[in-house]
Order: structure tokens, then C-alpha cells, then sequence
């Protein structure tokens, strides 16, 4: 009984002449982690894109919850439940940590008439803020100025602002990328956890922790999907393997 | 003791006019010994930028901060907007060496409020109506896309249109622009028997330059209000040579007043040229005397002082003039021609000519 | 204890101190107060575009300008005009062109939103400027300050001197007061995600397009308020009110005194328009006062050149350079 | 073997954070360093010390013999030290080509092993994209370009901060490759990467920071020998 | 109109906008592609103009050349100000918020004109133009064009082929542009880019400065002569684009057009034209006509 939160039909996106994702579809359900992989370039930040509404696609509809958001613009698309994070790290730089993380949650109730109110007073936002915090494991940075962390920790934050709004559907844009074996362990256990109640689309490079993890994968070279199936048939397939893995080393 | 106040132009486009203004006006004083009235004179100095968002603020610093009794000032029409009402609120005495705003002598007039140049109209009104008098029928007026431009014009076409001319066009750009191309290009088009301007200072000088490149100085008159071709001789050069515009006041006139002034201001100031502009601050001030002279000194007399000035008859440099009631003087207006340097006197183009003071409740 | 005497009696006693300054000081020392409070207020409403959504506007005078000219031309010729209606339908009008130039000139970023809003208030400049509506390049007069009355009953008086005074200042607090509590409210925090990253807040899901637009519309409301203050306390309106170099001034200020804080603002108004007075003044530099561009502008280079984070930055800098003398970023 | 970077007891500053503690670190000609550490112990802190974008509190660098502790950045890459920064720094504004030939220039001592061609052949991908602005690019060809452009300037030395962030594991493959062979062609390289092992494997010798301070510092092969540091160091 | 005025009227507008490029190009270089928000582009010219008025009799007092010899010395000693500018002012500014820059810029506006008023003085003075090129052509019936104004369209046309080739097509364009978007990043690639923006912004005070001699013979010197083109310069960068060299030369002959034919056309709004074309096109093409990159 999986239920798809959220599903791209035959989408298709061009920049000029180059075809960046080329009729690509995919279904995101419920319970599961759907990991997208392929060469660089091949389209996948694009699909994330698309989906998550930073641009439009020229082809193509986008489905979420059986409602057609395909026109829908990107802050609509967050607040009914559609986080992302970005490959290259977005954050608030001059924010604090926490303050990253609460202006996040905050989205989901904006109540921007409220002017009386100080926004550090928000329960509800900051509750979601402490938990995504130490989800991540970065609570203990919670006052340090987000542009000042290190490399790794921005990245984590980066993830960290992305659960803060409580999303149902998480698109995950390389979120192991500049994390440390130890970081790593931990973020792999926290998707583990998350989508039992989430739906997952992850994109990344690293093929240890995608075959650990991922429930389905879907295999993109050059905008078109080439691949699509479970961990241990993409292993094997051979044209993945030339595409993209290389041979087993 | 009288406190003066000039509230003038020091830097940007018209500091060369509000220094020529004061010295004028210094001038006069110091050939009374440096005393108006038995008054000792001392100066208060403001620069207005020329600009009128600043006006209040610094009529203000002369007014409420140095508490002075006269204000002398200024140039720029807008400021003096601002000036005539900062004055009239604290009631001084305003003498308005330059600026030519219609309105400030029409419907805003004040009995504080006075003028020792001229209004807008003034000189358009006169040379419209020479240019009517040399038989031109059709003309075309050009000037910036602001309230003096479009008063000179009005003048001119006033004048013009009575004498049986019309004014087909009046071209306009917007203020400061000097591109004056495309204009020059219509009016060859049209091609008009006259063309009557009013630009001053460097929009003077380039429209001139600008006429004469286009060849149209040899095939369509030119004339204009005396800011065209005052002060902007030397940088006008071969271009300005015979034109004709109207002012009350032009170089070489058969006054010995005049001759003496212009001797003892190049003497004084070596560098700047006796112009108009000085004249107009060294009658300010024998404007000033006259007042005073009627309560013997004691500027506190206000309305005294300002009947005088109202009644007085200035021996100005410029041949003697009176004040209408409205405040602005009322002058022969001289037709001149560029010869050299010089605006040199052609005739009187209207005798006692006085602004129509439109509006002004105290005519 | 501390935080409270910051936050709560220094203002307060700032406030009270402002209110009785005019007992002491002479009539114009009173006016050049009222022009800085008028021009704090201007500032101000800058800021909340400038340093706190990082929208920059190069038109904000546009706004101080329409206003101005609103109140002067709604008040009858020879008698007082009620500030009751009059007061909400000019800012309402200034606010209408901010909706409609807002909304337009949102849709470009940086320095293509600064060129856009100067278009646009260019546009409303040479309105004034070009025709007749109100009075053309030579402005036009509001001859008597407008009131408040309800029927024939004044409540306030602008005519008196210390009446305008108090509502100036009272004016200025408000404003003050209503934008600290907007910038920590929730709409606040947005706006400084905004200023920080637009591109995460829309992704957290904020409409970050209704938050500009709502904040350019109450800084141009406000601006319209300082516009109204500043016809009333002169009595004259010109068209170079809303001309490029006022909205560059004011810009100035808040560059000047620091951005992101109300008090940079304020700082920044005080410090310029002061500036301005020193160096004009004939007291001070004698026949020198003639060239007071020079010294103003040297000022402005040494202020700029040694205060990296304006003037309010300036404790914390002295601060940190107490602290370490030396290992910083190489300044390359 | 001479002496390329020598560093000797750099203390670095953030404002008022003290980040590293009397940092030494010596890279002979030819020599591959490696430098482990989990995240925020402060390696490209120590990198951007070295190339001179952080002035250290005190301690000294020797590039070549000559003293560089207070030298600007431009002038230690006029040593032959090339750098691939973390987050890449590609410039938005001009496009793939741009990109390269901005950077070339012919070694220290007058090196031209890589010039357009080679550094394309390596990154086909890049050849397709030419035309296209830097912002244009894909995360992975980012990275490649970056690569490509330290190369252009035929360095002694390539210091690889997280250089394979983002890349697939094909080009990752290809990428320690030409590590590999860089390295072999005598070019020194100091590298930063959150794959330990490919560290390991790819260099001569590693050092490994902790909270700012050289806390292990061994031959390649012995530490992939001793799986309790690693633990302890990096938490696997 | 009848078509010889309309051709006119067309010359007119292409040599307009060619003017304005020359002076905005300097600008489209310091601040479009260096990234400074330079107010003080302005003054430049007028420096440069007001040199041309100054130096002109020296020159042929002492150097005895013509009127090409004062506009390179008008050359030289601008950029060697603008090097100096740039080492005692700007340099300070690059990594600080790009709104100090602007008001840095605005203190050298003032420190300019005053300077400005004290050395010469505060009149309109005009500038010869050179006598071989005091020639006219005549138009129509009753116009002529100058032939001065002729030499100033060649040019600007060649200011703007030299700068296009500078920075598309030589190595140190891409080290402009390289630089202006991340300083250290092309300092890390060996280049020292201090040194070379100080001579890029000498390059860009010295276009300003050329223009504004050049222009000296037509449009004679005056104070406030700077004020009144800045902002007209950065529409021209805007609207064209910022960064682009050929975006600034579209603008330039599009702000020539519609100021032109809006003088004539729409006499009553020409105030207002050129903003209503920079807002509209804006509104469409949010980065100007040709953005970079
Ligand atoms: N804004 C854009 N304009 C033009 N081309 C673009 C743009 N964004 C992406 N592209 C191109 O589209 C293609 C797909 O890019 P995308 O970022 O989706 O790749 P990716 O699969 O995420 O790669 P990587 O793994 O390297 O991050 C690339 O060739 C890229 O250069
Ligand atoms: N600009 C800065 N100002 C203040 N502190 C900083 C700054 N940059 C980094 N830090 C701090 O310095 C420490 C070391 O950072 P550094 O970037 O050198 O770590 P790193 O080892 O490279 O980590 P990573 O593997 O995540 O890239 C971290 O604690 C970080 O928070
Ligand atoms: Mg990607
Ligand atoms: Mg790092």
C-alpha cells in the first residue's frame, strides 16, 4: 500500500538548445528513498529544480498529492509539504544557526499580520527549529553564525533547514556531499528514520551510501532516464556501469 | 547696525552670478563709506545651491539663526519661490536681485517683497515687440521646459501677437538638457522669420554655438532675452557676434552713472566683467538706501521703510527706474547687439516698460 | 535590570529630553530640529528598504515628494486644511503609486531595481516639473499649515510652533516604535531572510514577492509621512522634492549611519545634516564657509574610509580592535 | 628532494576564534600530502593560510626558500602553487574557455606540460560546453573546470580542497587518476578529500588535524594500517 | 515630417548616441564590469573637459602642438589620476558593502567641483574647436552639420571597436571580468589584481576624461557639467546591460532615438522618454538588453 506523494509525468526542460531533462518521469512514494543518480550534467539538480518549482518545465505536469501543482510557484509548493535542499550550500549567512532553522519553520505560519508578536517568541517554530537541529547533529552550534561554520557544517545546516519545515516530500540535492565519514554515518540513519513518514527523492555521488540506503533508483544520462529499478539491478545493469560507475574497482 | 543677509548662489551652476551680485551690492555700500543711512553695514552670507528643496532651511538660517534685517536673494526662480515666503512668514524685508519668477510679483506678491531686476515677461514682452516693429511675421519660440522659460516666451508672444506677428511653435526640452539638435533641425523645417530664446548660462552658450553650427544664424534671426549673450561672451566666441536681444541694461550706455560704475567695478574686480548681474545687486542695495533713508536708519520701522522703497526713483547704471506697486521695477528695456565683447545699445525698445503684475492684490 | 534601562528608560528619557529641547534653544536651533526629526523619519522608512529587505531605491523620494505635494494641494487656499482626512489621503496616494511602481519594479533585482526605481520617480518629478499641476518648476505655496479639527473643534494646531515640534517628534517615535516592532516580528524576520537570501526564503515557502511589495509600500507610506511633515513645516512645495539627488541624500544618510538598524538611520540624518551646518557656518570657517563642499566632502571620504560598518558599527569596531590587535583576513 | 612549502608554527585567527595552533607542515618536491580531519578541524583554514588569503598571528611559510608568511596570494601562486578551493570559485561571468585561458600561464620554470588542449581532452565534458557561462554549468563540471583551471597554470604544486565534491564516480575515478598522474609527473599535490581512503591511497604521507592542531602525522601506508586512529580521528 | 528632415533628425539621433556612449563607456568598464558604483564617473568628464579648456593654451604655449596633443595630455594626466584615485580611495572599498562605494564616490563629487571652482573659476567657458576640423556640411536647404561633430561620431566608433576587442578578445578582459567577480579567486591563479584593476579604473577615469574633452568644442564648459550626465551614463550601463560593451552601444543609440525624435514627437513628455524606456525595458528583459554571462 504505497502511497506517491508527489509524481512527474513526462517532464521535460530546455536551456537554450541543450535538452537538460528530457521526458524524465518519476513517482515518489511514501516509505521510501528514491535516489537519482548520474554523470554530471546529466539533469538531476534540473529535476529538483523542476519539482520543486524554482523553474518551470516547457513540458510536462507535476502531481502532488493527485492536485496538478505544475503552475504552482515554488512557496506554494513548500508550504504544502515539498522541502528542498540546495548542491550548493543556501543558507542565511549572517543568521545564526538556529535562527537559520527558525526563520525555515516559520514559513508554516507566516501569520505576517501579527506584528505585536517578536518572531523569536514563535513556539511552534522554534520547537521545529531545536529538532531539526538535533537531528543533525549540530545543536551545539545552535548560536554560532551560520556563514562562519566550516564547510561540512554549512552543508549539514543545509539539511537541517530543509526538515525544518516539516516537509512530507524531501528533495535532497547531494546532501553527503563535503560531510565527514562520521556526519555521513549519521545523515544516512536520520533519511533512514525520516522515510518511514516521508517521501524521498535523493540525489548523489556517493555510491556506497546510495545502494545502502535507497529503496529505488532511477539512472540519468545526458536528461534522459536510462535506468530504473532496485539497487541490485542498477549494480548490474551494464550500461549503468559503463555510463556511470565505471567498473567495479 | 543693519544685519543683511545674502542668500545667493555660491557654488554649482550660478556661483559666477551671486558673486557678481554681491560685489554689486558691496560696491554701493562701500561708496557710502561703508554706511547706509548712518547704519553700519554687516553681512550674512548662505549659499543656496540653488537648490529649492534646501530654500527654506537656508532662508531660515539667515533669518532665524543671524536674525537679519534685509535678505538679498537670489538667482534661481524656484529658491526665490522659497525665499519671498520664508520672508514674508517672518515679515523682512526681501530684495531680489536677479531671479525673474513671474508669480513672486503677480499673484504671490508682498509688500516685503521686492525685485531690483526684472520679471520673466519683461524682456520677452520687449522684444516681441521689436521683433513685430522689424516687420517678422512668423516666429518660433524655444526654451527649456520650465515656469521662467515658458514666462519669457509668453512675453514675447504677447507683445509679438499684438504687433501683428504669430508665434507658430514653441519648442521646448527638458531642463538642463543641452542637446539642442533635434530642436534646431525642426526649426529649419518650419523655417520661421525670427527666433526668440531664453536660455542662460551654459545652456546659453551652447545653444548659440549649437545655432550657428547648423547654419542657421545667416537664414533665421535670433534673438532673445539678454541672458543669452550676458556673461557668456568670451565662451560664445565668433557665433554670437550680432545678435540681438533686449535687457535693461547693455554695455557702453550714454549715462555717466553707468560709465562710473563700470570704471569703478573693474577696478575693484579686476577679473569679473561689470555685467548686469552687478548692476542688479548694486541696485539692491541703493534700493535699500532709499528705505532707509526715509526712517533714518531704523529698520524697525518696516512699513515706512518699504512705502519708500515703493515711491523711490533708483538712478541706477541702468538709467533711473521706479517701483510698481507690485514691487518690481519698472525700466526702459534696451534692444542690444553683440559687437565684440560688448552688448552694445541699438535704441530703447519700450520706455517704463512695467510687468502686468497679473493677480498681485496691492496694485 | 540593565536591559530594561536600555530598552525602555533611555528612550524614554531621550524622549522627554527631545520634547524640551525647544524651551531652551533658540527658534531656529527648534527648526533645525524639527528638519532633522522630518528627515530621520524620511531615513527611516529608507531603512526598512535598504538595510533590512536589501531592496535598494534610488527613488525613495518620489514618495516624500507626492506626498508633499498631495497635502499642499488638497489644503484650501486661504484657510487651514484638516489633517484628519487629509493626512491618511496623501500617504494613501503615496502609497497607491508605491503599489503600482512596486509591483513593476520589483520584478528586477539590484542594481537594475535601483535604475527602476529612479525611472519612476523621475516619472512623478517631471509630472511636477513639466506642468502645470503644481505650479510647475517653481513649486507652489500651502500658505496656511493644516490642522486637526472634528468638526469645529481643533485638536492640534500645527500653526504653533511647539504644537508641530511635539507632532514631529511624536510622529518620529511612533514610526520608530512601529518599525522595531515590525522588524522583530515574524513579518520582520522574512524581511531579513529576504534581505540575506531571497532564494532560500522562497524555498522555506514565503511568498517573498508580497513581502517586497508590502514593505516598499509602508517605507513609501512613511516616507509620504516625513513628505507631509516637511510641506507643513515649510509651506512650500517644488518639484525637486522627488528629484533624484533628494532620494540620493537620504540614501546617503542610511549608508552613512549604518545599515540594518533603526538607530543608523537616525544616527545617520543627525550626523550628515549636522555636517552640513558646521561646514556652512561663517561662525566657524569664516570667508572659508563659501567652499563647504570641500570640507563636507573630505568628512563624508575620512567617515567612510574609517568606519567600514557606518557610524553605528563604530563602538564594536573600536571594541574588536581592542580585543585583537592583530590576525585578521589579510586585506588583499 | 628540496623543500617546496615549508610551514612552521602557524597560529591563525578569526576574528578573536583562535582556529589553528602552531600548524606545522613541510612538502618536499614531488611529495603528495595528504590532510585528514572531520569537519571544522580546520584544513582549508591551514590551505587558505598557505596561500596567503589568512595572515597568520604568527609562524612562518617558506615557499622555495623564499619567505611567504606575508606575501599576497598572487605571489605564492607565482610560485607554482595552485589551488582548487572548496566550493570551486569559478567565475560566474565568463564562460568554460574564458574560464581556462584566464588561468594560463607556463610554470616556474617555464613548464608547459598543460595547456587548452590537454586539459580538455582530459575533461571531455567541458568540450561541449564551451560557449556556456560559468553559472551555467552543472555542480560536476564546475568541479571539473576548476580542476582544469588550476592545471592551466602549471603548477608545482596542486592543492585540492574536497576536489571531487560533486563528481560521479566514473569522473571521481578518473580524477584520482590524473592525480595519480600529476603526481607522477613530479608535481607535488597537498589534498583534502572526505574519502580517506583514496587519500591514503593517493599520497605519500598524511597529517591529520584535530580542533586546529597536528595530531597524527605518518606515511600513507602506515596509517591505512591503523584502523583505531582513523577512528578516533575521523569517527569510522 | 518630410523625409530630409527625418533623415536629419535620424543623424542626429546616431550622433547623440554615439556621444553618450563615449562618456558612458568609461563607465560601463569601471562600473559594469568592475562592479564599482562609481558617482564621481561625472566628475571625470569634467575634469576632462575643463583639462581640455585649461591645458589647451599651455600646451600650445609650451608644447606647441594642436589640439591632438592636448587631449593626449588630457589623457595621460587622467589616468594617472585615476591611478592614483584608485590606490588612495577605492582600493579600500572592494571587499566592503557596495553602498560605501557610493558614498566614497558622492565625498569625491563635492571635493571635485569645489576643487574645480577654486582652481578656474565658476564661468561657462567655450573650447576652439581645432581649425581643421572647424568645417561644416551642409544639409538640407538651410542647415549644416558641423564637421566636428563628425570626427567625434568616428571616434566614439572606434573607442567603442578598441574597448569590444579589449575585453572579449584579449586575455586581459577575461582578467577584468574574471576579477570583478571573485577577487580572490584570480588571485589565487597568480594574477595581481590590484595592481590591475588600478589600471583598469586609470583606463575608465581616462575614457571619462577623453570624452569630455573631446566633447569640450560642442558642448563648452560649465560647472554642474558632470552632474547632468551621470545619470544619464547609467542608464545607458542598465539598460544595455550591465557588463556589455555591445549592450551599452544598443542603449546609447536607442536613448539617441527616443530622445531625439521625443523632442520633436512628444515635446511635453520628452522629460520623462528616456525613463519610460529604461522602466519598460526592464520590466521585460529584467537584466538589461545584452547581460553578461
Ligand atoms: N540555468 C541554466 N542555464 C543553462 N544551462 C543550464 C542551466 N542550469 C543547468 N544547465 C545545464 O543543464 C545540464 C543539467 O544540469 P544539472 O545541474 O541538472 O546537472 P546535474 O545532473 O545536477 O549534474 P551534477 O551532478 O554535476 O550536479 C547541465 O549541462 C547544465 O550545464
Ligand atoms: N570566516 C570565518 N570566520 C570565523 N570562523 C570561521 C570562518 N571560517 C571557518 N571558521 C571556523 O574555523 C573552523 C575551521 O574551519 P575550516 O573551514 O578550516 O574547517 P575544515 O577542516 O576545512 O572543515 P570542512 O571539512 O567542513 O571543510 C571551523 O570551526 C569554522 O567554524
Ligand atoms: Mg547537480
Ligand atoms: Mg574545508
Amino acid at each position: 500500500m504505497t502511497q506517491t506523494l508527489l509524481s512527474a509525468k513526462n517532464v521535460t526542460r530546455r536551456f537554450g538548445g541543450l535538452v537538460a531533462i528530457d521526458n524524465v518521469s518519476v513517482d515518489l512514494d511514501r516509505g521510501q528513498v528514491h535516489a537519482v543518480i548520474g554523470t554530471n550534467g546529466a539533469g538531476k539538480s534540473t529535476l529538483i529544480n523542476v519539482l520543486s518549482g524554482e523553474i518551470p518545465p516547457n513540458e510536462g505536469s507535476i502531481i502532488m498529492n493527485g492536485t496538478d501543482i505544475t503552475r504552482w510557484p515554488q512557496p506554494n509548493r513548500a508550504r504544502a509539504g515539498l522541502g528542498r535542499s540546495y548542491q550548493r550550500t543556501t543558507i542565511f549567512p549572517t543568521l545564526t544557526v538556529h535562527e537559520n532553522c527558525r526563520l525555515s519553520a516559520q514559513a508554516k505560519h507566516q501569520k505576517f499580520w501579527s506584528w505585536a508578536t517578536p518572531a523569536k517568541n514563535c513556539r511552534i517554530s522554534n520547537e521545529a527549529a531545536d529538532r531539526a537541529l538535533e537531528l543533525t547533529g549540530l545543536a551545539e552550534y545552535a548560536d554560532h553564525t551560520a556563514g562562519l561554520l566550516s564547510h561540512g557544517g554549512k552543508r549539514q545546516l543545509e539539511i537541517a533547514m530543509c526538515l525544518a519545515t516539516h516537509p512530507t516530500v524531501l528533495l535532497l540535492d547531494e546532501p553527503l556531499a563535503g560531510m565527514g565519514a562520521e556526519e555521513t554515518d549519521r545523515m544516512l540513519d536520520l533519511l533512514d528514520s525520516l522515510k518511514k513518514e516521508h517521501a524521498i527523492l535523493l540525489v548523489e555521488h556517493d555510491m556506497d551510501a546510495v545502494f545502502r540506503i535507497s529503496d529505488l533508483i532511477t539512472v540519468m544520462v545526458n536528461g534522459t532516464v536510462i535506468a530504473h529499478g532496485d539497487p541490485e539491478a542498477i549494480r548490474t545493469n551494464h550500461e549503468v556501469q559503463t555510463a556511470y560507475l565505471g567498473e567495479d574497482e | 547696525e543693519v544685519k543683511v543677509g545674502f542668500m545667493l548662489p555660491y557654488s554649482g551652476t550660478y556661483a559666477q552670478l551671486g558673486e557678481a551680485i554681491e560685489n554689486g551690492f558691496k560696491m554701493y555700500v562701500e561708496e557710502q563709506g561703508g554706511k547706509l543711512a548712518g547704519q553700519e553695514v554687516t553681512y550674512f552670507r548662505v549659499d543656496d545651491e540653488s537648490n529649492p528643496s534646501k530654500g527654506p532651511d537656508n532662508a531660515n538660517r539667515l533669518i532665524k539663526r543671524d536674525n537679519v534685517d534685509i535678505l538679498i536673494g537670489t538667482v534661481h526662480s524656484g529658491v526665490a519661490m522659497a525665499l519671498a515666503k520664508a520672508a514674508t512668514e517672518s515679515d523682512v524685508t526681501l530684495i531680489i536681485p536677479n531671479a525673474g519668477a513671474v508669480a513672486i510679483t503677480g499673484p504671490l506678491c508682498s509688500k516685503n517683497v521686492f525685485r531690483s531686476s526684472f520679471s520673466n515677461w519683461q524682456p520677452g514682452y520687449a522684444m516681441g515687440v521689436v521683433a513685430a516693429e522689424d516687420g517678422h511675421k512668423k516666429a518660433v519660440t524655444i526654451s527649456w521646459n520650465y515656469a521662467a522659460g515658458k514666462e519669457s516666451t509668453d512675453g514675447f508672444k504677447e507683445a509679438f501677437e499684438k504687433g501683428g506677428g504669430e508665434v507658430v511653435e514653441h519648442l521646448t526640452l527638458p531642463f538642463p538638457q543641452v542637446e539642442f539638435q533635434p530642436l534646431l533641425t525642426e526649426i529649419a523645417s518650419i523655417k520661421p522669420d525670427v527666433v526668440y530664446t531664453f536660455f542662460a548660462g551654459g545652456g546659453a552658450v551652447k545653444f548659440v554655438q549649437d545655432y550657428a553650427a547648423a547654419g542657421l544664424k545667416d537664414q533665421i534671426p535670433l534673438v532673445g532675452a539678454g541672458f543669452l549673450t550676458d556673461g557668456t561672451l568670451k565662451a560664445q566666441g565668433e557665433s554670437a557676434q550680432g545678435l540681438r536681444t533686449a535687457l535693461h541694461y547693455a554695455d557702453g550706455l550714454d549715462n555717466e552713472l553707468d560709465k562710473k560704475f563700470r570704471e569703478n567695478y573693474s577696478e575693484k574686480y579686476p577679473d569679473l566683467p561689470p555685467d548686469v548681474y552687478a548692476v542688479q545687486g548694486y541696485d539692491a542695495a541703493q534700493m535699500l538706501a532709499a528705505g532707509m533713508e526715509a526712517v533714518d536708519g531704523d529698520v524697525s520701522k518696516k512699513d515706512q521703510m518699504r512705502d519708500a522703497i515703493r515711491n523711490a526713483t533708483i538712478k541706477s547704471p541702468r538709467g533711473d527706474f521706479t517701483i510698481s506697486k507690485s514691487g518690481n521695477p519698472v525700466q526702459d528695456f534696451y534692444l542690444r547687439e553683440v559687437k565684440g565683447m560688448d552688448n552694445v545699445p541699438v535704441k530703447i525698445a519700450v520706455e517704463d516698460l512695467a510687468d502686468p503684475s497679473r493677480g498681485c492684490k496691492l496694485m | 535590570m540593565h536591559s530594561s534601562i536600555r530598552n525602555f528608560i533611555l528612550p524614554l528619557l531621550l524622549f522627554v529630553v527631545t520634547a524640551l529641547l525647544p524651551l531652551v534653544t533658540s527658534e531656529y536651533y527648534t527648526a533645525l530640529i524639527v528638519k532633522i526629526m522630518i528627515y530621520s523619519l524620511f531615513a527611516l522608512s529608507l531603512q526598512l528598504l535598504v538595510g533590512c529587505t536589501g531592496l535598494i531605491s534610488l527613488g525613495h523620494a518620489a514618495f516624500f515628494g507626492i506626498s508633499a505635494y498631495a497635502v499642499t494641494l488638497l489644503s484650501p487656499q486661504y484657510e487651514s486644511g484638516n489633517l484628519l482626512w487629509m493626512l491618511p489621503v496623501s500617504i494613501g496616494i503615496a502609497m497607491v503609486y508605491a503599489l503600482i511602481t512596486g509591483a513593476l519594479s520589483l520584478r528586477t533585482k539590484g542594481v537594475y531595481f535601483i535604475m527602476v526605481t529612479l525611472a519612476f520617480a523621475q516619472m512623478a518629478y517631471y509630472v511636477f516639473h513639466d506642468t502645470k499641476i503644481g505650479g510647475g518648476s517653481d513649486g507652489i505655496y500651502l500658505y496656511v499649515r493644516p490642522e486637526f479639527r472634528i468638526g469645529d473643534w481643533v485638536i492640534l494646531n500645527l500653526d504653533n510652533a511647539y504644537v508641530f515640534y511635539m507632532f514631529v517628534l511624536v510622529c518620529l517615535t511612533l514610526t520608530w516604535v512601529f518599525l522595531a516592532m515590525l522588524m522583530r516580528s515574524r513579518f520582520g524576520a522574512a524581511l531579513t531572510g529576504i534581505l540575506v537570501n531571497e532564494q532560500r526564503m522562497r524555498a522555506a515557502g514565503f511568498s517573498t514577492f508580497g513581502y517586497k511589495l508590502t514593505a516598499y509600500i509602508i517605507a513609501s507610506g512613511l516616507g509620504g509621512l516625513a513628505g507631509i511633515l516637511y510641506a507643513a513645516k515649510d509651506g512650500y512645495v517644488n518639484p525637486e522634492l522627488m528629484n533624484w539627488e533628494q532620494s540620493g541624500l537620504v540614501l546617503l544618510m542610511v549608508i552613512l549611519g549604518g545599515m540594518g538598524r533603526l538607530s543608523g538611520a537616525v544616527i545617520g540624518t543627525i550626523t550628515l545634516i549636522l555636517l552640513q551646518e558646521i561646514f556652512q557656518s561663517q561662525a566657524l570657517f569664516g570667508e572659508f564657509a563659501v567652499h563647504w563642499h570641500l570640507t563636507f566632502g573630505l568628512a563624508i571620504i575620512i567617515l567612510v574610509a574609517l568606519m567600514p560598518k557606518g557610524l553605528i558599527g563604530l563602538p564594536e569596531q573600536l571594541r574588536a580592535r581592542r580585543r585583537s590587535s592583530a590576525g585578521s583576513p589579510a586585506a588583499h | 628532494m628540496t623543500v617546496l612549502i615549508n610551514a612552521q608554527g602557524l597560529n591563525t585567527f578569526y576574528g578573536a576564534s583562535h582556529v589553528l595552533f602552531n600548524v606545522n607542515l613541510k612538502i618536499q618536491a614531488g611529495e603528495s600530502v595528504g590532510l585528514l580531519g572531520r569537519n571544522g578541524m580546520g584544513k582549508t583554514t591551514l590551505i587558505r593560510t598557505l596561500m596567503g588569503h589568512l595572515r597568520p598571528t604568527s609562524g612562518n611559510i617558506v615557499i622555495r626558500d623564499k619567505d611567504h608568511t606575508r606575501s599576497a596570494p598572487y605571489q605564492v601562486a607565482r610560485e607554482g602553487v595552485a589551488y582548487v578551493p572548496e566550493g570551486r570559485g569559478i567565475f560566474p561571468n565568463l564562460n568554460v574557455r574564458e574560464n581556462l585561458l584566464v588561468a594560463a600561464r607556463s610554470g616556474v620554470n617555464g613548464r608547459n606540460d598543460w595547456n587548452y588542449d590537454r586539459v580538455l581532452e582530459t575533461f571531455p565534458r567541458l568540450t561541449e560546453r564551451l560557449g556556456h557561462g560559468g553559472q551555467q554549468l552543472s555542480g560536476g563540471e564546475q568541479q571539473m573546470l576548476a580542476i582544469g583551471r588550476a592545471l592551466m597554470t602549471n603548477p608545482d604544486i596542486l592543492i585540492l580542497d574536497e576536489a571531487t565534491e560533486g563528481l560521479a564516480p566514473l569522473i571521481v575515478a578518473e580524477i584520482w587518476r590524473i592525480i595519480d598522474t600529476i603526481r607522477k609527473s613530479g608535481v607535488s599535490t597537498l589534498i583534502v578529500d572526505r574519502n580517506f581512503r583514496k587519500v591514503l591511497a593517493n599520497t605519500d604521507r598524511c597529517v591529520v588535524l584535530e580542533k586546529g592542531v597536528v595530531v597524527e602525522e605518518k606515511d600513507s601506508a602506515t596509517l591505512s594500517k591503523q584502523p583505531e586512529l582513523l577512528t578516533r580521528y575521523l569517527g569510522v | 515630417m518630410d523625409p530630409v528632415i527625418f533623415l536629419i533628425q535620424c543623424l542626429n539621433a546616431v550622433q547623440y548616441g554615439l556621444l553618450l556612449f563615449l562618456v558612458a563607456s568609461g563607465l560601463t568598464l569601471i562600473f559594469g564590469i568592475m562592479g564599482i558604483i562609481n558617482l564621481a564617473h561625472g566628475s571625470f568628464y569634467m575634469i576632462g573637459a575643463y583639462m581640455a579648456f585649461a591645458l589647451g593654451p599651455l600646451v600650445e604655449q609650451y608644447v606647441g602642438g594642436g589640439f591632438v596633443t592636448t587631449l593626449l595630455a588630457c589623457v595621460i594626466l587622467s589616468a594617472i589620476l585615476g591611478y592614483f584615485l584608485e590606490w588612495a580611495f577605492y582600493s579600500y572599498l572592494y571587499h566592503r558593502d557596495h553602498l560605501q562605494q557610493v558614498l566614497m564616490t558622492y565625498g569625491l563629487i563635492l571635493v571635485f567641483e569645489e576643487l574645480r571652482s577654486i582652481i578656474i573659476d565658476n564661468d561657462v567657458h567655450g573650447v576652439d574647436t581645432p581649425s581643421w576640423l572647424s568645417g561644416a556640411i551642409s544639409l538640407g536647404d538651410i542647415m549644416t552639420y558641423p564637421t566636428y561633430r563628425l570626427f567625434i561620431s568616428v571616434v566614439c566608433l572606434v573607442v567603442a571597436g578598441l574597448l569590444y576587442w579589449l575585453l572579449t578578445h584579449t586575455r586581459l578582459g577575461m582578467m577584468i571580468r574574471a576579477g570583478a567577480s571573485n577577487r580572490d579567486m584570480i588571485n589565487s591563479l597568480g594574477i595581481d589584481i590590484n595592481r590591475l584593476f588600478r589600471i583598469v579604473f586609470a583606463l575608465g577615469v581616462a575614457l571619462a576624461a577623453f570624452a569630455g574633452a573631446i566633447a569640450a568644442p560642442v558642448s563648452s564648459v560649465y560647472p554642474g557639467m558632470g552632474h547632468s550626465i551621470l545619470i544619464i551614463c547609467f542608464v545607458v550601463v542598465v539598460i544595455g546591460g550591465i557588463g556589455s560593451i555591445k549592450g551599452a552601444f544598443v542603449a546609447a543609440m536607442l536613448i539617441g532615438f527616443v530622445d531625439t525624435f521625443g523632442q520633436v514627437l512628444f515635446p511635453q513628455a520628452a522629460g520623462v522618454l528616456v525613463y519610460v524606456m529604461m522602466a519598460a525595458i526592464l520590466l521585460f528583459k529584467p537584466e538589461g538588453l545584452f547581460k553578461q554571462g
